[in-house]
């Protein structure tokens, strides 16, 4: 991990109670989710203008801390990498908003809403971006099935043939 | 004396014959399948929203007064172009003089901001 | 099959501003099927005659679900996918990939392979600008550019069917190297475009840069400043051309690009021109890039000897049984790669390509996570795009070069 | 066609005026300048200068439905693209083709999940699939020719009432 990062992570790990982690040479920090919009703000002041990536992760058997939003802030000014991680409880989860410090959150939230179902307070905007308005369920969870259907080969054509619903003209 | 304009004349009933050769034939042979979804109007494969008519900004409507102008002052160039040898000095400085007074008009729409679009 | 749904004007009332709800403004639909939208985008554009109000983007027409499909497929067959997603940069997203799984599973690669990847990554670079100059200076009415501009993608793209048989999609460059080394005629075929090409990018500028029709349409035009790129996430020539100099290959190196020097081309107007002269200038810098890697192109092996993560060579098999026995348990089961989760980020001819790779141990990937550049470029038209006539709107949407395999995913 | 609902089978007249309906629909056949994903470059490139689609009829790439007489579907069409593919199909005047560009939009191809609709036919009817993924610009020029000469065995007295 470089050296530039060390100070930085003692500070937010005092204010915040943010635990860190490090592996393959990346720090990331584990923070409760009521103190994301102060992380954020206190991340943004210690110079890391840029929001790379945000996305989540769903350990789905797992109930308690179900999902982890992950933001991934990079620095152009001191050229440094932190990512910062976000637990949160399975049944409804949501998060407030951080699209006011970071702009380019207001569509990255709006498909984690989309993709996993979490909601995020104080949007100003939350629809659903890449799926169909009307579509229900959200696709990402690990128990939304993928949607597998058998592909038409010599020796199952008929069949399939038969119930596919070909387009009438 | 009316034998030149037979020229132009056959000339007219030509043009306006293919025009209705060429639509005709489409109409007459060409397969008319009409459904509710082909009369929809198309927007790029997506529903219109709000009334179709909707009330055009004048703008758009000056622009085509100043299109037609110009337009139809070019359209004054073709047959002076064809006697421009005959008519030799005369004929230059007479269309010099009808180019410079559509120059007026010309200069005094874009001094009024005609061709800005706000 | 379901049919459009009817968007009336009520359930867009906190989008649209007061004067389309009482119809004094258009709402007209700047559809998925639009020639200038280089794919299938929707804009919702709110127009008063032909002054852009309102934008609002309407993204999803080409989801494909790839993140979801690449958790069903091991680490080896779901670099399939990767080639999909940009498919203006396929070679680069196959690097992206493929060095995330690199550094997951801390696999070292063979200079020779890394010099390679710099080589091809580059040429897909000035295709994918090549694509972007095509079909942005055909919006501009500038027809010719369209063609000149594929006649000399084709020969770049000969050079990936000689390496790997495909003009597109090759999944040439693999975890722990490439698939096999390059054939006898690569030097000569890349050779002849370091000759050739510079001529011809003469011949664009000549075309287009002092043009006064284009600099009328381009010039100050969808300014971006640099803090509004930021706090968008805008990485990639359009926040060079706003003035910050971010380059991942420069800042954040990978795959061996410390050794060559080029340089970062920045300007600092932020506007549609200037992101046209970043562009034109990064595609010289690329061909600087290939000469000094061809010229020091090491000899020696394409891919790592660790068999645990990379299939064997063939000549080995009939001998050795360890090799039996990798060859069998990668090719059917896959490698299980370490638990944990990794960020790695490539600059790919639109901006940040970054992968989020996480795994559970087994031998499938747990979550990949895509941080596609158009999808943050994309968020910035809105703003650009205010106040705008609707023909410089297609100036702007064409010097975002978004690709909208990579903005859906 | 509106003349055979009139015309009906007589013999030689209609079949020299079939060859002529045949020779200048398969010389002037303008596609939809409608391209989804990867199939779309090739497309791209199959009609500039080095292919050169424009050698077979196909000059212009109309972007309206209104002036295009074949659709390509070049591309993985989603579910969310679905319905705008198929208003497409409805708003092309009646002599129309399709042609599905690629694996995706022949059988869903790589991407067998939840956001691709599997093969193009269950929207619109598909006159030639092109295989590949993408296709090179000379398989996309075969199917095209493949599709000349369905159009050129296209009798009147079998077309769709």
């Amino acid at each position: 991990m470089d050296k530039k990062l060390q100070p930085i992570l003692e500070k937010l790990e005092k204010e915040i109670g943010a635990t860190v982690s490090e592996y393959r040479g990346d720090a990331s920090l584990v923070v409760p989710a009521e103190k994301v919009v102060e992380a954020c703000q206190q991340v943004k002041g210690l110079g890391f203008e840029l929001l790379s990536a945000m996305t989540a992760v769903d350990y789905w058997p797992q109930e308690t801390p179900r999902f982890h939003v992950i933001y991934q802030f990079s620095s152009i000014s001191r050229n440094m990498v932190l990512t910062l991680r976000v637990p949160l409880a399975g049944v409804n989860p949501s998060l407030s908003t951080v699209s006011h410090l970071y702009r380019n959150a207001n569509w990255r939230e709006r498909e984690l809403w989309d993709m996993f179902g979490i909601k995020f307070n104080g949007h100003p905007d939350l629809r659903r971006i890449l799926m169909p308005a009307d579509w229900e369920g959200h696709p990402l969870r690990k128990d939304y099935p993928l949607g597998y259907e058998e592909p038409q080969f010599t020796f199952n054509f008929d069949e399939i043939n038969l119930r596919k619903p070909y387009a009438k003209e | 004396m009316l034998l030149e304009y037979a020229a132009i004349a056959a000339f007219v009933l030509v043009t306006i014959l293919i025009g209705f050769i060429a639509i005709g034939l489409g109409t007459i042979f060409g397969p008319k399948h009409p459904s509710a979804k082909k009369e929809m109007p198309y927007e790029s494969g997506m529903n219109p929203i709000g009334p179709g008519t909707r009330r055009m900004p004048v703008r758009f409507y000056l622009i085509a007064v100043l299109f037609i102008l110009f337009d139809i002052e070019t359209i004054f160039f073709l047959p002076w172009a064809l006697v421009f040898r005959q008519l030799g000095l005369f004929g230059l400085v007479e269309m010099f003089l009808f180019i410079a007074i559509l120059l007026v008009g010309y200069f005094y729409a874009w001094k009024k901001g005609a061709f800005e679009w706000e | 099959m379901p049919d459009i749904q009817e968007i009336t004007i009520d359930d867009l009332k906190h989008l649209v501003s007061e004067r389309a709800i009482q119809g004094e403004t258009v709402l007209l639909n700047m559809g998925p099927q639009h020639p200038s939208t280089h794919g299938v985008l929707r804009l919702l554009l709110e127009l008063d005659g032909e002054i852009v109000v309102n934008c609002i983007p309407d993204i999803g027409f080409l989801h494909t679900g790839i993140e979801k499909n690449m958790e069903a497929k091991t680490y080896q067959k779901a670099e399939v996918m990767t080639d999909r997603l940009d498919y203006l940069n396929t070679v680069g997203n196959n690097l992206a990939y493929t060095l995330a799984v690199e550094k997951l599973v801390d696999l070292d690669v063979p200079v020779r392979a890394q010099a390679i990847r710099v080589i091809l990554v580059e040429l897909q670079r000035i295709a994918s600008h090549l694509v972007w100059l095509g079909t942005s200076a055909l919006d501009l009415a500038a027809m010719s550019m369209f063609l000149y501009c594929f006649r000399e993608r084709e020969s770049i793209l000969d050079i990936f069917e000689l390496c790997s048989g495909q003009r597109m999609m090759t999944t040439y460059i693999r975890p722990g190297g490439l698939w096999r080394d390059v054939p006898v005629e690569f030097e000569k075929a890349v050779r002849h475009i370091l000759k050739t090409f510079p001529r011809r990018m003469d011949e664009y500028e000549a075309l287009l840069t002092r043009n006064p029709l284009m600099l009328d349409r381009t010039y100050s035009i969808g300014k971006l400043t640099g803090e509004e790129c930021l706090s968008f996430g805008v990485t990639g020539p359009m926040l060079r051309a706003s003035g910050i100099q971010w380059d991942l290959r420069k800042d954040r190196p990978y795959s061996g690009y410390d050794q060559y020097d080029f340089d970062v081309p920045t300007r600092t107007e932020g506007d549609v021109y200037a992101r046209y002269l970043v562009r034109i200038e990064e595609m010289r810098q690329s061909l600087r890039i290939v000469q000094q890697a061809l010229d020091k192109l090491p000899i020696g092996p394409v891919r790592s000897n660790n068999f645990k993560f990379v299939p064997p060579p063939r000549s080995e098999i009939g001998v050795s049984m360890e090799a039996l026995i990798h060859h069998f348990k990668l090719w059917t089961e896959g490698f299980n790669a370490p638990q944990g989760a990794v960020y790695s980020a490539v600059e790919s001819p639109r901006g940040e390509l970054g992968v989020y790779l996480e795994s559970d141990g087994g031998p499938k990937p747990y979550r990949v996570h895509w941080r596609t550049p158009s999808f943050d470029n994309l968020q910035s038209l809105p703003l650009m795009a205010k106040g705008v006539l609707v023909a410089d709107l297609i100036a702007i949407i064409g010097s975002v070069d978004i690709v909208l395999g990579d903005v859906d995913r | 066609m509106g003349v055979e609902q009139k015309l009906g089978n007589m013999g030689a007249v209609t079949t020299t005026l079939e060859q002529a309906v045949a020779w200048s629909r398969t010389n002037a056949m303008w596609p939809m300048l409608f391209g989804l994903a990867c199939c779309a470059i090739e497309m791209m490139s199959a009609q500039a200068a080095h292919y050169d689609m424009s050698r077979f009829g196909m000059e212009l790439m109309r972007p309206s439905p209104r002036q295009s007489d074949l659709m390509i579907v070049a591309g993985r069409v989603t579910r969310k693209m679905a319905p705008v593919l198929r208003r497409l199909y409805d708003q092309m005047p009646e002599p129309k083709w399709v042609i599905s560009m690629g694996d995706c939009a022949s059988c869903g191809g790589v991407f067998n999940n939840y956001a691709v609709v599997q093969g193009v036919d269950e929207i619109v009817p598909v006159d030639v699939y092109v295989a590949g993924c993408p296709p090179r610009p000379e398989a996309l020029i075969h199917g095209v020719l493949t599709l000349y000469e369905k159009v050129k065995l296209m009798k009147f007295s079998e077309v769709k009432k």
